[in-house]
């Protein structure tokens, strides 16, 4: 839909399209991704909330500490979004129909193809081969950007922050991983709700759940293409909008977007001087026919006056034989003074 | 100039509106997600797009809240003599048809629009020219033609099952056209349905001619047979109102939707259903079916070949009148005709009339609802079968031992005998050899599902095995075991396979070889965590097993009805201490 | 004339009523800057996780720049297009142009949380995919070509007329270099919002988004300096040349005819949007009342006002008119930034300028009107100087 | 009234459609558009305006 569209852009530009998608498509048909990458699995039907996931969160990233302690499951009643200070939630959820409470595990779902990653202007985000979207943030401007692009509403800011405000999101514990230890929150689930491998391992285990409970589980792994494809990924045994997340991302990753634009913008280099400059030479070229034909209208004007004259001249001359001179004289004077009226009065018109 | 100065304030004004409706608009629906918000469920919900037969639909299909109607026209008293011939005509002899406003459907779709459009928004107009409260009048399309409802359905098809019917009877006994009331018969003579009394005369269930649609059979006698849907509300609905008509206190049946197709009422029903129809009463609805009989899967060749000794598999014992007294009605197992299934339909092999699925399909499919392993799949759902069998996924509950639960050769029968057995045609003396045979098999059933001795059931469990920052879990495993093995004593599903002593510890214990000394979980489930495989780790086992089983069962932070006195309620899953103490440090 | 202008402006009393409520402002933002650069955004500003971007970014950033595109339509106008008679409007023009990019990177410094790393993206290390990137290089980019545009004109004010000249020659490339800077960016500006197609309300977002923004920049820019003229000719009548004066009427007609005939194309653009991607049905809910609001109340109406003004030669008509349209805009920029994105979260996460937002935006377009004032009564900008006629 | 579309290609076919009915819709419009706009111009002579700006 969006390349079709966009064709449509490039048609207003008024030109024709095949760097811009073409070059596009190519590139992105030599990229293989990170199949191997680490990736997570959250089994909706396993969580019980106990927030053990938030909690390890905390401690292992150094958080502060909330006010209400994480065995107070009450704090589920609200739902609740990641912020600054807390990477990951635990939202409690009553699905219609269902008889208990399903919980969701909310974080960053590292995709495959970062949104914050394409819409950073200075390339803070970068997804790893550990599967983690990491952030610089001896980079980070402060623009927000991210905050914008990212459909899963994650990074949070630093509002309170006066001079080194940072972005703020789920590191998926990176430097544990790379230690070869396990993601805090994964490790502290009791329920192994939360399962870490390699991202094509991962896939696999949701689907072998999936075809052995073909009833307790949703045929459907969220995040297996959402968005591009996701890290964190989800299964479910209720519909998934039941557990507010959204059905309507759709599997384009979010920079392919902005490619369309993005491929608009040479296009607007390479022909606009051309478009212009041609309107530049032809408006000159209008003034300078015009100023030529007013110049010739007047020396036309000019010309005949004169010739008119001649005319008369010559031919009261020959009548001048027969008369006296000073008859001659007379008739002579008249003529010239005719001549010289009629020629002002050629300037004039 | 001037229309200008006209123009200018005329477009402001317009714009204001515009501008304050659309912020109205805004703060009404900002942070909706959905344009539509679900008000209650609803069992009346008719979505009416006939013109789809006279060609694609120009606008989206009508949503008809029927009883919405009903209940407010009768609101207006006695604008609402005609009651239901309001909105629907009378035929010729006096029946009240379905259609609305008309007998049979116009030859052009704008007709029929034109009879929907002036009876539905004429009504409306008419009631808003007296001030009353009224339905869309025709301003907007959309209001009517909202194509999806914005509130959720409700409607639950109502099957007349063995209780129903033994009630509808009831009121019937003395009359003489018994039967007749609801069953009837095409008299080819009287080119009409004619009522059909006696048990004998009643040709089956109404679904045997009455099928989803309406149905044309040229030169059928009939040739047009209503569709169950119109004949279904036909009779009842006209009965019902009929005998409500005859006063106050002659008991009569719901004659709105929701009366019939609304959960909520489907539970009174079944209420009145047990509360009115007396504890021994015989509730058989009689259709010369068998008490006990032999399932037979006698291969294809044999047929006509009676000294054919190839049984696909061995037959198996059917207790009909047992399953019909656990409340299924004809349909559950049986489709509109009432064949038997192996005969025509279901062959081993599979046959056009059965859609290709052959007997093994029809018997053991987990989708079908008809088949016996689908339905007894369903009995598993139950709270105090949910516990384990929520946790195997069917694959473990089907080791092939269990075949042999079903698939039984009565003793001394020769092969040779039953093969005859099978081929011969259907007759009574077949039929009482069939049921001798299944009588024979079933009375060999245990009658209890065989047990550990108690003292071979450890008392105490205690899980420790990865004791960090909780103590060990004391589990008491022996009261558990045989609260199990109570829950299920009287259900005999639950007998029949649970046949062999270690079933119900197979239930934690699972995919471990049957013995009274079961692996240690920690055999399969390592204590570092998941394996490559998937497999839970340790600690996810255990919990997954506890936990999945108590939210299973809905005895999560209940006490269970028959605990002991100073048993404390089964802790919350998210209650830790509830199960191992918090480790001092 | 120049030193006589300054001389009174010098001369006379200083509490003005202009002055003393620029005085006023300019303390409330210096108190603000104080607060925003101590306390964070979050003591000034009503912005959350949920609504990283407020008016800053809606009117400060999206507003500033599309309004100040009538730097590059005029000086296209007159340069590209060969219509000299606007040679008059071109400088105030320009200088409305530099003044508008220039309060953006100004205000910008308040929004973004590390301000001194503006020049990353383009010094230390670019983010070639994002949007932002391309809209920063340019505006960067433009900013100083509009500088160099503008010079010519301190130049003159301080009477230095080698380097002057030398400028003046440049005018061709620079113009042509502005109209292509100004077509990357504004369009940019729109793409920037492509990237959240399931957080824009489905009426705004178009993949025709860059489009949009680029046709509706256009004829803001004209709007803009239709109305900056209005204003100018009553507060600033007496530094105007005959040259200007007679000049202005031309501009206005022609703007005004102009601008109503972009406005159509763009109206059609906007319907074409809908029909790409069939959103016709959301016309009828809530939004929908909303967004007809804007595209017939601050597009269509004032499109056709332009266009009866322009066949009337009604001036008075055109210049009101001129309001609506860069009203319009406004609407329009604050529509996508604002009331249309996140349109699907609860009306409680929803976002609404603090008073210190508010605040910290007034007080940039004071700055701007103070420093328009400032330039306008020194430097030959309604006036041509009388050491350099006008020579075409 | 839209109806219901099985296929991404129905849609964008039925999208499209009313695209290019708009188009020429258009089309036609901006013609009369453009004589609105000019309706009133004074004479078409293409040198009036230099002549005057010559002055």
């Amino acid at each position: 839909m969006n390349r079709r569209t966009f064709l449509g852009l490039m048609g207003a530009a008024g030109v024709t399209l095949g760097t811009g998608s073409v070059s596009h498509a190519a590139s992105a048909a030599d990229v293989k991704g990170l199949p191997d990458s680490g990736a997570v699995l959250f089994d909706a039907t396993r969580c019980i909330g106990c927030r053990k996931c938030e909690e390890a969160c905390n401690t292992v990233n150094e958080l502060p500490k909330p006010q209400a302690k994480f065995d107070d499951l009450k704090v589920l009643e609200t739902p609740r979004r990641t912020h600054a200070d807390v990477f990951t939630v635990v939202n409690k959820y009553q699905p219609a129909g269902a008889k208990a409470p399903v919980f969701r595990k909310i974080q960053c779902n590292h995709c495959l193809e970062p949104a914050c990653a394409s819409a950073c202007f200075v390339q803070a985000f970068k997804k790893n081969e550990t599967g983690a979207v990491s952030y610089d943030a001896s980079l980070c401007v402060g623009c927000r950007y991210c905050m914008i692009a990212c459909s899963f509403g994650i990074p949070a800011y630093e509002y309170n922050e006066a001079l080194t405000p940072r972005v703020r999101k789920c590191t998926f514990c990176e430097p544990r991983l790379k230690e070869g230890k396990l993601p805090g929150c994964v490790e502290a689930c009791p329920k192994e709700a939360l399962v870490f491998g390699k991202r094509s391992e991962i896939i696999r285990i949701a689907r072998q759940r999936i075809m052995d409970n073909p009833d307790k589980y949703l045929d459907h792994i969220y995040g297996e293409h959402e968005m591009g494809g996701t890290a964190w990924m989800t299964i479910s045994g209720v519909p998934f909008k039941e557990l507010g997340m959204r059905e309507d991302l759709g599997v384009e990753p979010a920079g392919s977007y902005t490619s369309g634009a993005l491929s608009a913008v040479p296009v607007v280099v390479g022909m606009w001087p051309v478009l212009l400059g041609g309107i530049y030479a032809v408006s000159k070229r209008k003034d300078r026919i015009a100023e030529e034909e007013k110049q010739k209208a007047v020396t036309d004007a000019i010309a005949r006056a004169s010739a008119d004259a001649e005319a008369k001249l010559s031919e009261e001359l020959t009548k001048a034989e027969v008369a006296n001179k000073r008859r001659i004289e007379v008739e002579v004077k008249k003529a010239l003074e005719a001549a010289a009226q009629s020629q002002t009065s050629g300037e004039e018109e | 100039m001037e229309e200008r100065k006209q123009r200018i304030p005329r477009s402001l004004v317009f714009l204001a509106l515009c501008g304050v409706a659309g912020l109205l608009a805004l703060a009404v629906s900002s942070g909706h997600a959905t344009p539509q918000e679900d008000d209650g469920f609803r069992a009346d919900i008719m979505s009416i797009s006939v013109l789809k037969d006279y060609g694609p639909l120009t606008q989206p299909k009508v949503v008809f809240l029927h009883d919405k109607h009903t209940s407010a026209l009768a609101k207006l008293g006695d604008k609402y003599k005609a009651q239901c011939n309001t909105c629907h005509l009378k035929d010729k002899d006096g029946k009240t048809g379905l259609a609305f406003m008309r007998e049979a459907n116009p030859a052009s779709g704008s007709d029929l629009k034109k009879i929907y459009h002036d009876g539905c928004i004429g009504c409306h107009t008419g009631l808003a020219s007296e001030g009353l409260k009224s339905g869309p009048l025709d301003v907007q399309c959309k209001s009517c033609h909202a194509g999806e409802p914005a509130v959720k359905s409700s409607w639950q098809p109502l099957a007349v099952d063995r209780l129903l019917h033994f009630r509808h009877a009831k009121t019937q006994e003395k009359a003489d056209n018994k039967c007749g009331a609801c069953h009837h018969v095409y008299d080819e003579a009287a080119k009409k349905t004619a009522p059909a009394p006696k048990e004998e005369q009643v040709p089956g269930s109404c679904a045997y001619c009455h099928k989803a649609t309406d149905t044309v059979t040229p030169g059928g006698k009939p040739e047009k047979v209503r569709s169950l849907r119109l004949a279904s509300h036909g009779e009842c609905v006209t009965c019902h109102l009929e005998t409500a008509a005859k006063g106050p206190n002659t008991p009569s049946g719901p004659a709105t939707c929701s009366g019939c197709h609304a959960p909520l009422s489907q539970k009174d029903i079944e209420a009145n259903n047990t509360k009115q129809v007396p504890a021994g009463a015989d509730l058989r609805i009689k259709r010369h079916q068998p008490d006990r009989t032999l399932i037979l899967a006698l291969a294809p060749k044999a047929k006509n070949d009676p000294a054919a000794k190839s049984f696909t598999m061995a037959p198996v014992p059917f207790d009909h009148k047992a399953h019909e007294a656990r409340g299924l009605s004809c349909a559950s197992c049986h489709h509109e005709t009432l064949a038997s299934c192996g005969t025509e339909c279901h062959t081993v092999a599979g046959s056009k009339e059965g859609g290709q699925v052959t007997l093994a399909q029809a018997m053991h499919s987990q989708t079908s609802d008809h088949s016996c392993v689908s339905c007894h799949a369903q009995e598993q759902k139950k709270p105090e079968c949910a516990g384990c069998h929520s946790q195997r996924k069917p694959a473990d509950t089907q080791d092939k031992a269990a075949c042999a639960t079903c698939h039984t050769t009565p003793a001394p029968a020769a092969p040779e005998a039953l093969a005859a057995l099978a081929a011969a045609p259907a007759s009574a003396a077949r039929a009482d050899e069939l049921a001798r045979l299944a009588s024979q098999l079933l009375d060999a059933r245990p009658k209890a599902a065989p047990m550990l001795a108690t003292e071979d059931i450890p008392e105490k469990v205690n899980i420790g095995s990865m004791a960090k920052d909780y103590e060990p879990a004391e589990f008491p495993h022996r009261r558990i075991v045989l609260a199990m093995a109570k829950a299920i004593k009287d259900s005999t599903l639950a007998t029949a396979f649970h046949a062999d002593e270690t079933a119900l510890c197979r239930a934690c214990h699972h995919v471990s070889p049957v013995s009274k000394t079961p692996p240690h979980c920690v055999s399969c489930h390592s204590a570092s965590g998941p394996g490559p495989d998937g497999r839970p780790g340790l600690k996810a086992a255990l919990h997954g097993q506890c936990m999945g089983c108590h939210k299973a069962m809905g005895i999560e932070g209940k006490k269970p009805a028959d605990a002991p006195a100073d048993a404390k309620p089964v802790p919350l899953n998210t209650d830790c201490a509830g199960c191992h103490k918090q480790a001092k440090k | 004339m120049t030193t006589h202008a300054s001389a009174k402006n010098g001369g006379g009393s200083l509490f003005t009523p202009f002055n003393v409520i620029c005085g006023i402002i300019l303390l409330i933002g210096a108190g603000l800057t104080v607060l925003r650069f101590t306390g964070g955004l979050g003591a000034v500003t009503a912005l959350d996780d949920n609504n990283p971007w407020g008016i800053w970014i809606a009117f400060d950033l999206l507003c500033g720049v599309a309004l100040a595109a009538g730097g590059y339509t005029t000086s296209a106008a007159c340069y590209v297009f060969g219509l000299k008679r606007y040679h008059g409007a071109v400088r105030p023009a320009i200088l409305t142009a530099f003044l508008g990019y220039a309060l953006v990177v100004f205000a910008l410094h308040y929004d973004v949380g590390r301000p001194w790393r503006l020049p990353y993206p383009v010094f230390v290390q670019q983010g070639t995919t994002s949007i932002l990137f391309e809209v920063g290089l340019c505006v960067f980019i433009y900013l100083t070509v509009l500088f160099v545009e503008f010079l010519p004109v301190a130049l003159e004010w301080k009477g230095w007329p080698k380097t002057r000249n030398v400028l003046v020659k440049l005018t061709m490339a620079l113009t042509i270099l502005g109209v292509v800077l100004s077509t990357m960016h504004q369009s940019s500006l729109g793409a920037l919002f492509l990237i959240a197609p399931t957080k824009l309300h489905p009426l705004w977002y178009s993949s025709y988004l860059p489009v949009f923004f680029f046709v509706s920049s256009m004829f803001a820019g004209m709007s803009m300096v239709i109305f900056e003229g209005s204003m100018s000719h009553r507060w600033l009548h007496h530094k105007m040349d005959s040259g200007h004066l007679d000049a202005s009427d031309h501009v206005v007609l022609g703007f005004a005819k102009a601008a109503s005939y972009i406005m159509f194309g763009y109206l059609s653009l906007k319907a074409f949007g809908l029909a790409m991607d069939n959103r016709w049905h959301y016309l009828l809910t809530g939004y929908g009342a909303w967004f007809l609001f804007e595209v017939l109340g601050f597009v269509a109406l004032p499109c056709y006002l332009y266009a009866v003004g322009a066949r009337d030669k009604n001036i008075g008509l055109i210049r009101k008119t001129s309001i609506l349209a860069v009203l319009g805009i406004v609407l329009n920029r604050f529509n996508i930034s604002l009331v249309a994105f996140n349109w699907q979260l609860p009306s409680a996460d929803r976002y609404f300028p603090s008073l210190g937002e508010i605040g910290v935006s007034v007080f940039v377009v004071t700055v701007g009107l103070v420093a328009f004032k400032f330039i306008t009564t020194r430097m030959p900008v309604f006036f041509e100087h009388p050491d350099y006629p006008d020579h075409h | 009234m839209t109806p219901a579309f099985n296929t991404v290609q129905e849609l964008a076919t039925y999208s499209k459609g009313w695209t290019y009915v708009l188009m020429g819709l258009s089309l036609m419009c901006v013609v009369g558009f453009w004589f609105f706009l000019h309706g009133r111009d004074e004479s078409k002579d293409p040198f009036k305006n230099v002549k005057q700006h010559h002055k």
